[in-house]
């Protein structure tokens, strides 16, 4: 058990998107009381299309912050002091989204292609794709956020997350595929990272935190059903219906090879490889030491 | 060639929304090609009476019309009828040239054609020289004499004159009466003058109608033949000094 | 009486004009068969509105006061520093085309300082809707008060007013139509500013502003939810412009030609 | 000879400004020691400008074409448009308020429409711009319109001279000083509408436009190349305005006062 | 009491960027307390001669400066110099009475005495009934004799006065005269009259210039009492008379 503390220390974590499954694990620790037993008065705020999250970690304003993997490296590369402590994501979740009925179904037949496809400007795997697969037609537009285009136009691809866009689609009752990015382009996502001041004045903060995310994630992903009703009261934007349903595909992209009990735990290899894929791109120039972006997840509790 | 219509006003009444009493069921007419003064204190309704003649305010009662010589009645087309505001009112961004030239061009006459009856005016109101200048290089007088030549120059049938030369000298006022007189007799439009100069009613009207309040207070024929009007007779001094009279009555009336 | 009739048609004719807009809305979808997901009916987002009601309510509400806010502080800053700039000519000469680019700044790029600065929530929603609205209001004001009448500036120079006394006395009074007309520009903007502030500075209570309602609605492919939303942002920036136009009516009704005939 | 020195002293003063603005920023940054991802010295912005000066001239020319296009068509569509509002009371009453909403739909709502209406690339990114600058113009055409002298507007009414002459030769040239100062706010929204429409509408051709650039830059948390993407936004603008105030400084240096001292 | 400035103009000269030379090396002194009248043909340059005296314009050369009785130049306070422009310039947002009230109020006299003293001069011009108007509801005249109220209501001790009564009946003409006699005997200001009434020259000035083109034409002493001027003595008429012929004199040397 986690030391009781008289008095809980106020900590803010600051989202990158509004309330969802893709963030279960923190609410699972909030509803179940984990965050205070640890000591930490937990306080999530909620993200926007484009709040700056590891500019603000970086910089201090908020202790921690939902960012992705490659944000850190980067971010790290233009000095910012900005250090990942937990993966919720193991696995890359984002891929391409396509019609079912549309006959491409590898991510080199659709990059040899000449579909036209949605990505958000400045994605890394981009390069990456265009150097594994040369020669495509393949038109690439910005991708808008809205899923309206992909559903008005049946040979159009677009970036997706596994928790998202796919599940939208099935409620919808479109059929549609993935193409996952995990084989050409895996960083861990939705990555838990604070800043080096925070780390160094409170290890024990930062530790206390990520137990109780890693065991708010190990209950979420037990049963999803039991909180998600929360998490869909404070996103009336999403059903509840939506959210069970991506808890469900989530769960493969988080849970590690080694079990439930290495939730959220990261390796040097995997950082390593990133930051290869990153400066073999030109995306960065260096990464300094891996060692320092980010902090090995503590033995979990049996 | 005198086709200009006669203008009848029949118990003509304007009341603003703040309650003044503009116009009190005036009533008169300026046969055709006559040239009837008005001539009245300050703030008796003249300004009102040619507004509303020229159909830029509307009556409360009663009505200002045009009829023809056979007697139907008429609208003056477009240019047939024309004013000379009590302020300039020209165009800021045009030269006195242009401003001159407005109602021909208003009226589709080629540039040329234009320029040369423009040009025709503007001498007559004495501003040679000043074709090229912009309104603000002006001098008040000069202004108000563009604003009369801009009225003169369409040679209309119906011709209203709100106070016309109340800004320039006695010397250059006596020479526009002359040129007012010569276009008008050339013309033959029908005339109505709103003038604060007795001398001025005199030497140029067939009729001086002195209003008072809103109302006619006396109309006075004229006596004087209408060829060569001497300011220096004994009659001519006679009938202003007449006038004068009528409306000192008048004014003080209206100042009861 | 006459007032209140006039008040009436002051506001029934654009929603006329509305209602007219929507129903041929509705019939162009539906005879143009275009996909709901790009362009929905007027009753589904209608429908949608109302079944997301309360959700739409706080959201309104939470813009409203940011654009509010916003625009106020714009109407301050442009009026008061118009005045100052078109006073100067130095700073008229350098600022004035420098303030242009004030507007020019895309907040995302600004973000992390302005949320560093402001703090999540309202205050960088205010701060952005406030830069987003504050330049028509300046532009007007300065070009305003370059137009007043020379003739009645010589009025005040001979008394020799102090700058001060001829700004409230005469400057002010005579660019109201314009700085009126630059407030009517900025109603608008001060809304936009506010959606795009809530983009960046997400939200901190439960109440998901029109910003965020839009954002989540579009990946969601909720497209009626994105009209509906959309249409609450223009019904703030509505009112605004309402108010800024009685506002104005009301100054100018005794006085300027564009405010005479409205009433009749 | 003094036309020229006037000329160059209208240039040099924003210059001056600007040079000042980036000396205290220089300053500030290196006192307040901001970290430089955060808002990067001025010095680094420069620097990374130059060396991507390739990417950042098409960019440029690129996002100048749309903006130029966009600014143009918000003009003609301003000033025509305004011209008719004004002139029917019952549009004026009903549509002038509607309009506002045109400016406030916000485009990522409205892309994937225009997107399947204009394609992806420069029509789209024009038709963003011409959107978001076309309510300034609207507005100063409309407020210009209805402040015309209404003793000038006399002296029209008397030549009988059809509404289409009255407006050439009267409401037009009268309501220039207005329709300026809304050309000018439309200047720099011309510019902030290109490059939104370019966030929405994309690369089009090889060069990608500064809103690619913005973005990608942003993504790369390339802060100084955003500022520096930033900076030629607002050149941009700046080329725009300045344009606009010459053009109306020629058209009113003769008659009107607030174009009377500029080249004293 | 009588503690008004001389007013002095030396060789004053103005000539205007697009060449026209409006004054010309002009030369001329008001005495204390004197009252000078200036009458020429339109456009000679008399407006241009009260703006440079109101420091509202730049002389190219020469000066017009005010001069103490000990004989040190000085310049007027704001309120001690007031001007009657030729347009009436009020501030349309403003009532009659608050345009009249404007000059107290920026002197900084307080609220009641401000409406006691406009009322008073109101009265005087013959408004009594409009003070509640806005301008654009008065008639021409009415807006003029707004001005020129507005012009005396703080009793300056220097006047400039640019055709005040050239837009009312002459009726009236004759009463506002009389009260700016009055005002004037009262208050001992040095004024500068421009004025196109000779009558109105005669019955007011000490000293009537007569000005063509620029230039001093002739300088007249009129030789009536100051008490009691009688408009219908043959020495009134006599006087008037002689500035018509100087007058047109002047205007032909103009139109030469
Ligand atoms: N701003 C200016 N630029 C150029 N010329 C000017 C300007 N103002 C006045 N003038 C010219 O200077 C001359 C004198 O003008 P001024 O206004 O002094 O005449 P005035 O004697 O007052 O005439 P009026 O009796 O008609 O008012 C005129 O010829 C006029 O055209
Ligand atoms: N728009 C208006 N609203 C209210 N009252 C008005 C309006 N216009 C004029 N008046 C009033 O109507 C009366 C007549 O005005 P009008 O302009 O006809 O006088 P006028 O005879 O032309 O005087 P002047 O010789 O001074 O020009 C005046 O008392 C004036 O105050
Ligand atoms: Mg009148
Ligand atoms: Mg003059």
């Amino acid at each position: 058990d986690a030391p009781k503390q008289p008095q809980s220390v106020p900590i803010q974590v600051q989202l990158n998107w509004v309330p969802e499954p893709e963030f279960g694990g923190i609410y699972a620790a909030l509803q179940e009381g984990l965050y205070a037993q640890a000591g930490l008065a937990v306080e999530v705020i909620k993200g926007g299309g484009q709040v700056p999250c590891a500019q603000l970690v970086a910089s201090g304003q908020v202790p921690f912050a939902v960012v992705s993997g490659e944000e850190v490296l980067t971010l790290r590369a233009r000095g910012g002091p900005i250090v990942a402590v937990f993966a919720t994501f193991q696995k890359n979740p984002t891929g391409f989204l396509l019609h079912a009925e549309n006959p491409i179904n590898s991510l080199e037949a659709l990059w040899r292609s000449d579909s036209t496809i949605g990505i958000d400007p400045g994605l890394p795997f981009v390069k990456m794709l265009n150097e594994r697969y040369p020669g495509g037609a393949v038109k690439l537009v910005p991708y808008s956020g809205a899923l309206a285009t992909f559903l008005a136009s049946p040979n159009y691809a677009q970036q997706c997350f596994i928790t998202s866009e796919p599940v939208e689609c099935q409620l919808r009752g479109i059929q549609s595929k993935v193409l996952s990015l995990a084989d050409v382009f895996n960083p861990y996502a939705a990555v838990v990272a604070t800043n080096e001041t925070f780390l160094k004045e409170h290890p024990d903060r930062v530790d206390a935190f990520v137990r109780a995310t890693a065991e708010g994630w190990r209950r979420y992903l037990d049963a999803p059903e039991r909180y998600n009703p929360a998490i869909a009261a404070l996103n009336p934007s999403m059903t509840l219906e939506a959210m069970n349903i991506a808890a469900r595909l989530e769960r493969p992209f988080i849970v590690p090879e080694q079990g439930e009990r290495a939730i959220g735990t990261m390796s040097a290899a995997r950082w390593q490889s990133l930051c290869e894929q990153l400066t073999a791109t030109k995306v960065i120039e260096s990464c300094g030491s891996i060692d320092a972006a980010f902090v090995a997840a503590p033995p979990a509790v049996p | 060639m005198n086709s200009a219509p006669e203008v009848v006003c029949e118990a003509l009444s304007r009341r603003f929304p703040n309650g003044v009493c503009a116009l009190d069921k005036i009533s008169f007419r300026v046969p055709s090609g006559g040239l009837t003064a008005i001539i009245g204190p300050s703030g008796c309704g003249k300004t009102t009476l040619l507004r509303i003649a020229a159909r830029l305010d509307q009556s409360t009662e009663g009505q200002i019309r045009c009829v023809s010589r056979d007697g139907t009645p008429m609208l003056p087309r477009a240019g047939q009828l024309a004013v000379c505001f009590q302020e300039a009112r020209l165009l800021p961004w045009r030269t006195a040239l242009e401003n001159v030239a407005l109602p021909l061009e208003l009226a589709g006459v080629d540039r040329a054609e234009r320029r040369m009856r423009a040009n025709r005016v503007i001498h007559a109101a004495g501003l040679d020289g000043a074709q090229q200048r912009m309104p603000a290089q002006l001098s008040g007088g000069m202004r108000m004499r563009v604003a009369l030549a801009r009225a003169l120059v369409t040679q209309p049938s119906v011709l209203l004159l709100d106070e016309p030369c109340s800004s320039v000298d006695e010397f250059t006022r006596m020479q526009l009466d002359e040129e007012i007189r010569r276009l008008w007799q050339a013309s033959g439009a029908t005339t109505i003058l709103v003038t604060h100069s007795v001398s001025e009613a005199v030497f140029l009207a067939d009729t001086i109608i002195v209003m008072e309040h809103g109302r006619v207070h006396a109309t006075h024929t004229v006596e004087l033949p209408q060829g060569g009007r001497d300011r220096t007779s004994l009659a001519f001094s006679q009938e202003v000094e007449f006038i004068m009279r009528t409306l000192a009555c008048a004014a003080g009336v209206a100042r009861r | 009486m006459k007032g209140t009739l006039a008040a009436m048609r002051t506001i029934t004719a654009p929603l006329v004009a509305v209602v007219l807009l929507l129903g041929c809305w509705q019939v162009a979808v539906m005879v143009a068969d275009i996909s709901p997901f790009l362009l929905p009916r007027p009753t589904v987002i209608a429908h949608s509105m109302w079944s997301n009601r309360e959700v739409l309510f706080d959201a309104t509400l939470s813009t409203a006061t940011a654009a509010l806010a916003g625009f106020a502080l714009a109407a301050l800053v442009g009026i008061i520093g118009g005045s100052v700039i078109a006073a100067v000519p130095v700073l008229r000469r350098s600022l004035y085309p420098l303030a242009t680019i004030l507007q020019m700044v895309p907040l995302v790029a600004v973000a992390p300082l302005l949320v560093i600065w402001l703090g999540f929530g309202l205050p960088t929603a205010i701060a952005a809707s406030a830069v987003v609205a504050v330049f028509p209001v300046l532009a007007s004001t300065i070009d305003g008060l370059r137009s007043v009448d020379p003739g009645l500036r010589e009025v005040f120079l001979l008394a020799e007013a102090p700058p001060w006394t001829r700004w409230r006395k005469l400057d002010l009074p005579a660019s109201i139509p314009a700085i009126v007309t630059g407030l009517r520009i900025a109603a608008g903007l001060a809304v936009i500013g506010a959606i795009v502030g809530e983009f960046v500075s997400g939200y901190g209570g439960s109440r998901a502003p029109l910003g965020i309602v839009v954002m989540t609605a579009m990946r969601e492919a909720r497209t009626e939810l994105v009209f509906g939303a959309v249409a609450l942002c223009a019904v703030v920036g509505f009112v605004l412009f309402g108010v800024v136009s009685t506002l104005g009516w009301l100054l100018l009704r005794r006085w300027h030609s564009s405010a005479q005939h409205e009433l009749e």
